[in-house]
């Protein structure tokens, strides 16, 4: 019998299959199609301090190979977070990530803060990599020195497992991993959306009411992969990666290159079937190869 | 319930200029409202990534038939124009809120623009059997080549046609046509609508200065169709956002910020 | 008559299609399809001091929406250059750029005091943001004051227009627009390739010889639209656009983000005919708006 | 001379598993060397990007029909082999130097392997007219489905046909024929291969040490086809890299540095 199980930290995950951020609502926005527990965890929505309106529409946008979003971490805020959503999370049996982010560094102790007390959180992931905002996320993420701080007050503040969200965009996700290694981070996940813009020729204006926003999808998924296979070089904590992946093989291609878990995106909002449908694909794969367990996978690329 | 349907494509009609009526044969049954949609899945390799939404135009439930009007409008809808009968297609839904109808009664005024008669035939149908309604509809299209379908209409309910070339019916937009009509015969119990945003937005002027209850449906952007990616973003009246696929896509007029809606 | 002529710094190109380093040989790489002089430039291949093998092969894998490659900066060298190949392209009519690329920063003087001695060269591009070689290239494109001594050096030696190669992978193109443009340069080229990696997953190895490489083509486009228009809004200088550019109306949108003229790659090696059809579209478009020059369609982008 | 060709598909023929035999109509006439080769578009919408590159296989110049033998290996030959007849089709060529015949005489070899045989017909039928050449042919295959046309090649020339299933003539690789082959009627003058990287690879062992004269058609990934991206290179023997597209695809064995040749 093959174990999918893998370690990110202190947390034991089922299998290496998890719900990124932005993509499943509060974690259960597939409960009409698959139970959420089948996960190897559900990350949530960015959560900020205060409610968030988001971007002025259109918000979505498709390119060629990806599409464009510019949500701008529309939420509810970490109270109806918390006295809304949770209670549901808690229910569906899932590895319960919440993505936390914030305009300045201090929101990010404050959410911690709050969301330790809570339970049913089994880890923080902070988004410190979004494209949609003019303040906060992105600019965090590419300065090490800041990505150090947030982390080290997440961890201290809430006592949960953190896991930090990079992005390829614009900074070196392998160069940051080991900052959020050294301030404790238990994993990174790698990579969030990359900046882009479309425009809508015959109306000469931005396509997305956000004038920029976010790609991902297949077209990303060369530029996730590189990143994660350096920064899985760069440093001993978990990488996840995420960024593009479609099929069982995009999975099992990551999972090769160091990653020890993928986020999965886009792919479910085209196709809620695909995380169970790459589960399987994952599991036939290996057991063909006669493998016992998913570690005699992961990172077992040929160096060359 | 909200499922995936895997569906044998059982046949196709060419029902206009670039308009298609694409017949499916489901596996099982569904519920489906009036102003519902559902997500097809038209993708060919990597793209187009995302689902297409369209309203569900008729349903059989005794054939397991359900039925989607179409307009080629860029790549997703031209491969679905050749996809083959018999071929397989995924689609997800239903989805969406339908239309409020409880307790209607009278003049009920239906106003589409263009393809969004496909979004209220359905409704046309369902208020037909109510016999407490009386249907009225106007359709406003760009020429008379973009009408499908119009016979049967008329042949059940009180058409007024407009064209922008004047090609037939009315010549002008379908709002001005509204205006007439309200001026002439009154103000109708409710109004229903579904076409371009401008065609929405300029509606909801004597909508909600009339205070003429009404409901359009409203198309917005979407990735997942289901409320997971907050994508469909409509702004509210009371500020911030609703989501189409989620609250609407049958939304009143009242609900939304007009002023912010971007044409 | 619509007059398609822009001005780059010093330059006047006929027409804004220019012709991308790497993808054209050295500029005469399409010489059995159209004369190059029908373009507004041509962009040699990047030019080292030494000759370079390059990386061992495979050098080239599509994935989805774009490609990889990881050519390594293989090329003649400088002496080679002037000697064999400047001479065919003297005659080609057309204004001629030479990428230059170096391992070390005295690379790019010395390369443009060479340049710098001989007719026929309009501007010499460098590239400070190639994915595809250990040394050189992209560090330096990562740090501003690095771009600012390069950009310096290679206009003093040289006294040529400078324009300086920028990537949107792993640094922000815009704040080193700014670096370029203080230290004199004509212009800024964005975008390169983004660093990116590919799989074969059956063997297990990287599908690249070079391990990872360069992404191109129409799955970069939002990235390389999204840093033109803002790299146009952050200096004065002009900023040339590139990256995934296939047809007239991606051509016409990155001129309306700011771009005074657009580089194309990948497009050309897809198919030879599309340098003349993407200009007889912007001819059209442009005319069918009664437009009389190109002036009156750069940057002219609502701003909303 | 090189050029973009627009084709009309003329037909198209299943020629066993997975193998096809397209057909074009030129609009002109071409000058085509034995080893030479296409890229021909495939895309639909944005992928595949890259043109695809086949060695042309036959050419009749009268009616000028220009045929290309191919396998199915992923999207654009899968793509190809859905094309429709009377479809158009761009073809950029000839490409590549083709394969060097002058002053040959004696005993020749061909040797393919699966799908290598498209890279090799034009030439045998090419040696088959020269008065002074024996051609002789060894093709391996997985398995017999993947013989093409191997009756009518049969007929022209001395074909020793191998399967690595046994399914039909010798079982075992090429390569373990042409090593037999050898051992029993001595050296050839002159060897010409073309096929999957690890049988040109274990031929140039016997090749180098034997001295036997031989060109190999050796296929490397390609974007350009032109000579103008470096994509397409080939290890060299003195170091560095030669490039299939410009220097090849037909190279001596003793131009290819084959310890530096990834399988
Ligand atoms: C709830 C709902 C119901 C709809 N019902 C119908 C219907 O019954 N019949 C019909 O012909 N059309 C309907 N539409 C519009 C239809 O979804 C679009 O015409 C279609 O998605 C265009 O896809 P495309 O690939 O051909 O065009 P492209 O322009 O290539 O599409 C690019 C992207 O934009 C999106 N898009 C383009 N136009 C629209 C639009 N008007 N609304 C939402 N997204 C859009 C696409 O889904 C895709 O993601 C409906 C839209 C919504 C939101
Ligand atoms: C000079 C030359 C002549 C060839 N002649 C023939 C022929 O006559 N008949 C035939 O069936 N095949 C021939 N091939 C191989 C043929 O090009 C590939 O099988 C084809 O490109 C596969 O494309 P795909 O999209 O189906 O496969 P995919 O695997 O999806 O292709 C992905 C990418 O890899 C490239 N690629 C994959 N396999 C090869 C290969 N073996 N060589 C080069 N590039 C490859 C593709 O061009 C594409 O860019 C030749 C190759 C070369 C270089
Ligand atoms: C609609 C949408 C909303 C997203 N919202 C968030 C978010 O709130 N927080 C976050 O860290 N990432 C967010 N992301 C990024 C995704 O979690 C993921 O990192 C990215 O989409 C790349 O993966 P993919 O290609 O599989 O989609 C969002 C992405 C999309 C498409
Ligand atoms: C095969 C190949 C070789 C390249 N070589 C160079 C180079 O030598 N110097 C350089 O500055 N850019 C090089 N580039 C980058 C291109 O000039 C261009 O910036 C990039 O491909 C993005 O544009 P595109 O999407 O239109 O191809 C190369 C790109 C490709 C695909
Ligand atoms: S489309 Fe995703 S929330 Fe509506
Ligand atoms: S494929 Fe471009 S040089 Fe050979």
């Amino acid at each position: 019998m093959l174990s999918l199980e893998t370690r990110i930290g202190r947390l034991v995950l089922k299998n290496p299959i998890i719900l990124a951020s932005g993509t499943c609502g509060y974690g259960d926005g597939y409960r009409d199609f698959f139970p959420a527990g089948q996960m190897g965890a559900v990350v949530t929505k960015g959560i900020s301090l205060k409610p968030r309106a988001g971007n002025a529409p259109p918000r979505i946008w498709e390119t060629a190979g990806g599409m464009l979003n510019s949500i701008g971490l529309e939420n509810v805020g970490v109270d109806k977070f918390i006295s809304e959503k949770l209670p549901l999370l808690r229910k569906q049996k899932a590895r319960v990530v919440v993505n936390i982010f914030g305009e300045r560094r201090e929101d990010y102790a404050k959410l911690a803060e709050r969301l330790g007390k809570e339970d049913g959180i089994n880890a923080l992931e902070l988004n410190l990599s979004c494209p949609n905002v003019k303040k906060g996320g992105l600019e965090f993420g590419r300065d090490g020195r800041s990505v150090k701080q947030i982390v080290w007050a997440v961890k201290s503040r809430s006592g949960l497992p953190v896991w930090v969200k990079l992005s390829a965009s614009r900074s070196d996700p392998a160069e940051l991993a080991r900052w959020a290694e050294e301030a404790g981070a238990e994993a990174v996940v790698i990579s969030n959306t990359l900046r882009g813009m479309a425009i809508e020729l015959e109306k000469k204006r931005p396509a997305l009411g956000g004038i920029t926003g976010g790609l991902s999808g297949p077209a990303i998924k060369p530029v996730a992969l590189a990143a994660v296979y350096e920064a899985a070089r760069a440093v001993r904590i978990p990488v996840i990666g995420c960024g593009g992946i479609c099929s069982g093989r995009d999975a099992l291609e990551f999972l090769l290159a160091g990653a020890r878990a993928v986020e999965l995106g886009t792919a479910v909002m085209a196709n809620p079937r695909a995380p169970l449908e790459i589960l399987r694909k994952i599991k036939d794969y290996l057991s063909g190869l006669g493998l016992q367990s998913i570690e005699q996978w992961i990172g077992t690329l040929k160096p060359e | 319930m909200k499922g995936i349907y895997k569906c044998k494509i059982n046949n196709y009609h060419r029902i206009g200029d670039d308009l298609y009526l694409l017949s499916l044969r489901l596996s099982g049954r569904v519920a489906v409202k009036p102003g519902q949609f559902f997500m097809l899945r038209v993708r060919e390799g990597s793209e187009p990534l995302l689902g297409r939404p369209l309203s569900w135009f008729r349903y059989f439930p005794n054939r397991r038939i359900l039925e989607f009007a179409f307009q080629v409008m860029g790549k997703g809808t031209e491969i679905l124009s050749r996809r083959r009968e018999g071929g397989d297609l995924s689609i997800i839904g239903p989805l969406g809120n339908g239309f409020e109808t409880k307790g209607l009664r009278g003049r009920v005024l239906l106003v589409a623009g263009g393809m969004g008669m496909a979004g209220l035939w359905s409704l046309a149908e369902a208020l037909g059997r109510n016999p407490n309604c009386a249907v009225e509809l106007v359709w406003g299209v760009k020429s008379k080549s973009r009408f499908f379908l119009l016979k049967e209409l008329s042949k059940r309910f009180k058409v007024h046609p407009a064209t922008e070339d004047g090609s037939l019916g009315k010549a002008g937009l379908a709002t001005e046509l509204v205006k007439e009509l309200i001026d002439q015969e009154g103000l109708p119990e409710h109004i229903f609508a579904c076409g371009p945003k401008p065609m929405l937005k300029s509606l909801s002027k004597p909508a909600l200065s009339k205070k003429i209850p009404g409901q359009v449906l409203y198309e917005e952007r979407m990735a997942c169709g289901v409320g997971a990616c907050l994508g469909c973003a409509v702004p509210a009246s009371g500020g911030g956002y609703l989501h189409a696929c989620l609250d609407g896509p049958a939304l009143r007029f009242d609900q939304i910020d007009w002023e912010r809606v971007r044409c």
